[in-house]
């Protein structure tokens, strides 16, 4: 009961957004309005059991996106008028498409059907083998390191190479004249602001904090390496937020960022590699301690390691290439 | 006990509703980010009362991470503005 | 418990047509990506929906625990989760380079001076 | 006994978000905006989350919802601080007091 009535209301509040996003055309407001669909989206994500999903939502939509979008609109984007519906071609076009999903959604199992075949085959056998073969409570994580871990590879591999499409398309700045002493100082409102000052600063060694429990409590509870490297990433961020890019770049240079975001991906492969060398098929923890299960443990350890330095240090890294296309 | 959980769940998503409609009608950018936080704590709030009424308490963490990065949102934006300074009203 | 059967996926389907028409009709290259993310957030929803199971729990073993949802959809779906930030960034430096080059993001503005070569601007 | 203390103090909190929703959604300018939403959610928040720190059972679980109490407690008004802030220096103003709550919006 409660569990749908939830449901369907998330589902409401999801909808009232999604419609206002539509209809408003100030990129400002539209980046506020994206920040809390995904917070509905992610309390639906939880109303839905998927804890680990709504975890990585959470880390995405709260620490990131705001400040990524945030980098690259401008005042001068500023509609005059703030509202306005789409054109009727395109409200006709996707009438169209709607009504051919419609068709298609007829199929689908139920809501919440236990004899779904989603259910059956694969599911079950995560379910009920996964702690004998793998050893950790988190089937999420056991699926993603252990079972998928050619996949996640893959994934990883994406974000890094996104990470390094954005380095590639960043501004060349050696030939542009930098401004030294207008980028070089703490952003006045925000250091000479006491309040913000005393509680921010002290927020940032919290958040890696939780963001090294999120890395480690993966394998018991939800969280893991995508999670925890966004995690550490914002919180890392929040220093550069506060006084400049620059200053961050003093203590962690662009240079050993670009270094980790590979790092990471190295590590994940290197440890697939080490199953090769030790009997294994690639990527098959088992051979990595005396017995399986310890050998799973290990190796997702390692690979969740590898995720979370990639993860986090492409965010940090996107956020120096924005701010520095932003001067 | 499940009643007034249910009513809780129900009053926040109300709640969740006016923050919403407020986000969308502005009027200026200050209102909206303003709906957004507040947005954000009866989210958390709606995270922790559902998962205590579903009996699983322990995934807590993520209100925890909500109400740990809430402040990332606001603090992009007072950037943005200090940044971009325009005169009031959207 | 058969209230609310296909109702989550008409909602994600109604999503999914939102995130299009923002993506055909906006000519703000910034609006076209949050209606990507929308578009997106859609098929996600698909998938979730998909793995749950009435009455059934996080897939997160414990003892006082007899049914739990799939965790097959949740393991693709966090994985695309932070693929899709990604993809995000990609397109939000396409669209800053795109504003060194022409001055602006509004697709029309960018579509009337098509002359103008982007290697010029720094 | 905990758990009809717990009920109230969740009822309560959640009465009291409520109305610093509907405060948000009527007032008639943003400062006024800014002081239901901040403080009277900060309150609320604080009264549901000591509601379920009543219902947690085991220490783990009551400090992490001490933690969000705590987390709220702190940032919700130094965010508050920081838009009131940058919406001065933005050159808004508070309404003149006899142009009356009816005028709606800020100008």
């Amino acid at each position: 009961m409660i569990n749908v009535v939830a449901d369907v209301g998330l589902l409401c509040l999801l909808l009232t957004v999604a419609l206002a996003i539509v209809c408003t055309r100030s990129p400002l407001s539209l980046v506020l309005l994206s920040g809390i669909y995904s917070i509905a989206l992610c309390t639906l994500f939880v109303i839905l059991d998927a804890v680990d999903v709504a975890f990585t939502e959470a880390a995405v939509g709260a620490g990131i996106s705001a400040i990524l979008f945030f980098a690259v609109i401008r005042p001068e984007d500023e509609p005059v008028t703030a509202f306005s519906w789409p054109s009727s071609r395109a409200i006709l076009l996707g009438l169209g498409v709607g009504v051919l999903l419609l068709a298609g959604t007829l199929d689908m199992p139920m809501y919440g059907d236990h004899l779904a075949p989603a259910h059956q085959h694969l599911a079950l056998r995560f379910l009920g083998q996964s702690f004998e073969e793998i050893g950790i409570p988190n089937v999420v994580t056991s699926v993603l390191a252990s079972y998928r871990g050619y996949d996640t590879l893959g994934e990883v591999v994406v974000i890094f190479t996104a990470g390094v499409a954005v380095l590639i398309l960043q501004p060349d700045n050696k030939k542009g004249p930098a401004k030294p002493g207008d980028r070089d100082r703490f952003a006045p409102e925000l250091m000479g602001n006491p309040v913000l000052k005393t509680v921010l600063l002290r927020m940032i060694p919290l958040v890696v904090l939780f963001g090294l429990y999120v890395q480690f409590h993966g394998d018991y509870g939800p969280g893991g390496g995508f999670q925890a490297g966004v995690i550490l990433g914002a919180g890392v961020i929040t220093y550069g937020l506060l006084s400049s890019a620059t200053r961050l770049k003093r203590i962690i240079s662009d240079k050993w960022v670009t270094l980790g975001m590979a790092l990471g991906v190295l590590v994940y492969g290197l440890v697939g590699v080490a199953g090769l060398f030790l009997g294994a098929n690639f990527l098959d923890y088992s051979v990595l301690g005396p017995t399986q299960t310890a050998g799973q443990h290990l190796g997702i350890l390692l690979i969740e390691l590898g995720v979370g330095l990639t993860v986090s240090c492409t965010m940090v890294s996107l956020y120096y290439c924005f701010k520095q296309g932003e001067s | 006990m499940e009643t007034v959980y249910l009513i809780v769940l129900g009053l926040l998503l109300i709640a969740g509703l006016l923050s919403i409609w407020r986000a969308g009608i502005g009027p200026t950018r200050f209102d909206r980010i303003l709906a957004v936080n507040t947005f954000t704590s009866k989210s958390i709030l709606f995270i922790s009362v559902y998962l205590f009424a579903t009996g699983h308490p322990e995934y807590l963490d993520i209100a925890l991470l909500y109400a740990l990065v809430n402040y990332v949102t606001s603090l992009a934006l007072v950037n943005y503005l200090n940044r971009n300074p325009v005169s009031a009203n959207d | 418990m058969s209230f609310p059967g296909l109702l989550n996926y008409w909602v994600a389907l109604i999503l999914l047509v939102c995130g299009l028409i923002i993506v055909m009709d906006s000519r703000n290259l910034v609006k076209k990506l949050v209606g990507l993310g929308i578009f997106q957030s859609a098929v996600f929803l698909v998938f979730i929906t998909l793995g749950k199971k009435s009455d059934g729990s996080a897939p997160i073993l414990d003892a006082s625990v007899s049914v739990y949802s799939n965790p097959l959809p949740h393991v693709l779906i966090l994985t695309a989760i932070v693929v899709g930030v990604a993809t995000t960034a990609v397109g939000l430096a396409l669209v800053a380079r795109i504003r060194r080059a022409y001055g602006t993001i509004d697709e029309d503005e960018i579509d009337d001076r098509p002359e103008v070569e982007p290697e010029i601007v720094p | 006994m905990t758990e009809i203390l717990g009920s109230l103090l969740l009822l309560l909190g959640v009465l009291t978000v409520l109305v610093g929703g509907v405060g948000l959604f009527r007032f008639p300018d943003f400062f006024c905006r800014l002081h239901s939403a901040s403080i009277v959610d900060t309150l609320g928040a604080g009264l549901v989350l000591l509601g379920m720190l009543v219902l947690s059972g085991s220490v783990v679980i009551a400090f992490k919802v001490a933690m969000i109490g705590a987390l709220i407690f702190f940032l919700s008004p130094m965010t508050a601080h920081a838009l009131a802030r940058a919406a001065l220096r933005s050159g808004m103003h508070r309404d003149k007091p006899g142009s009356g709550p009816s005028t709606g919006g800020m100008k």
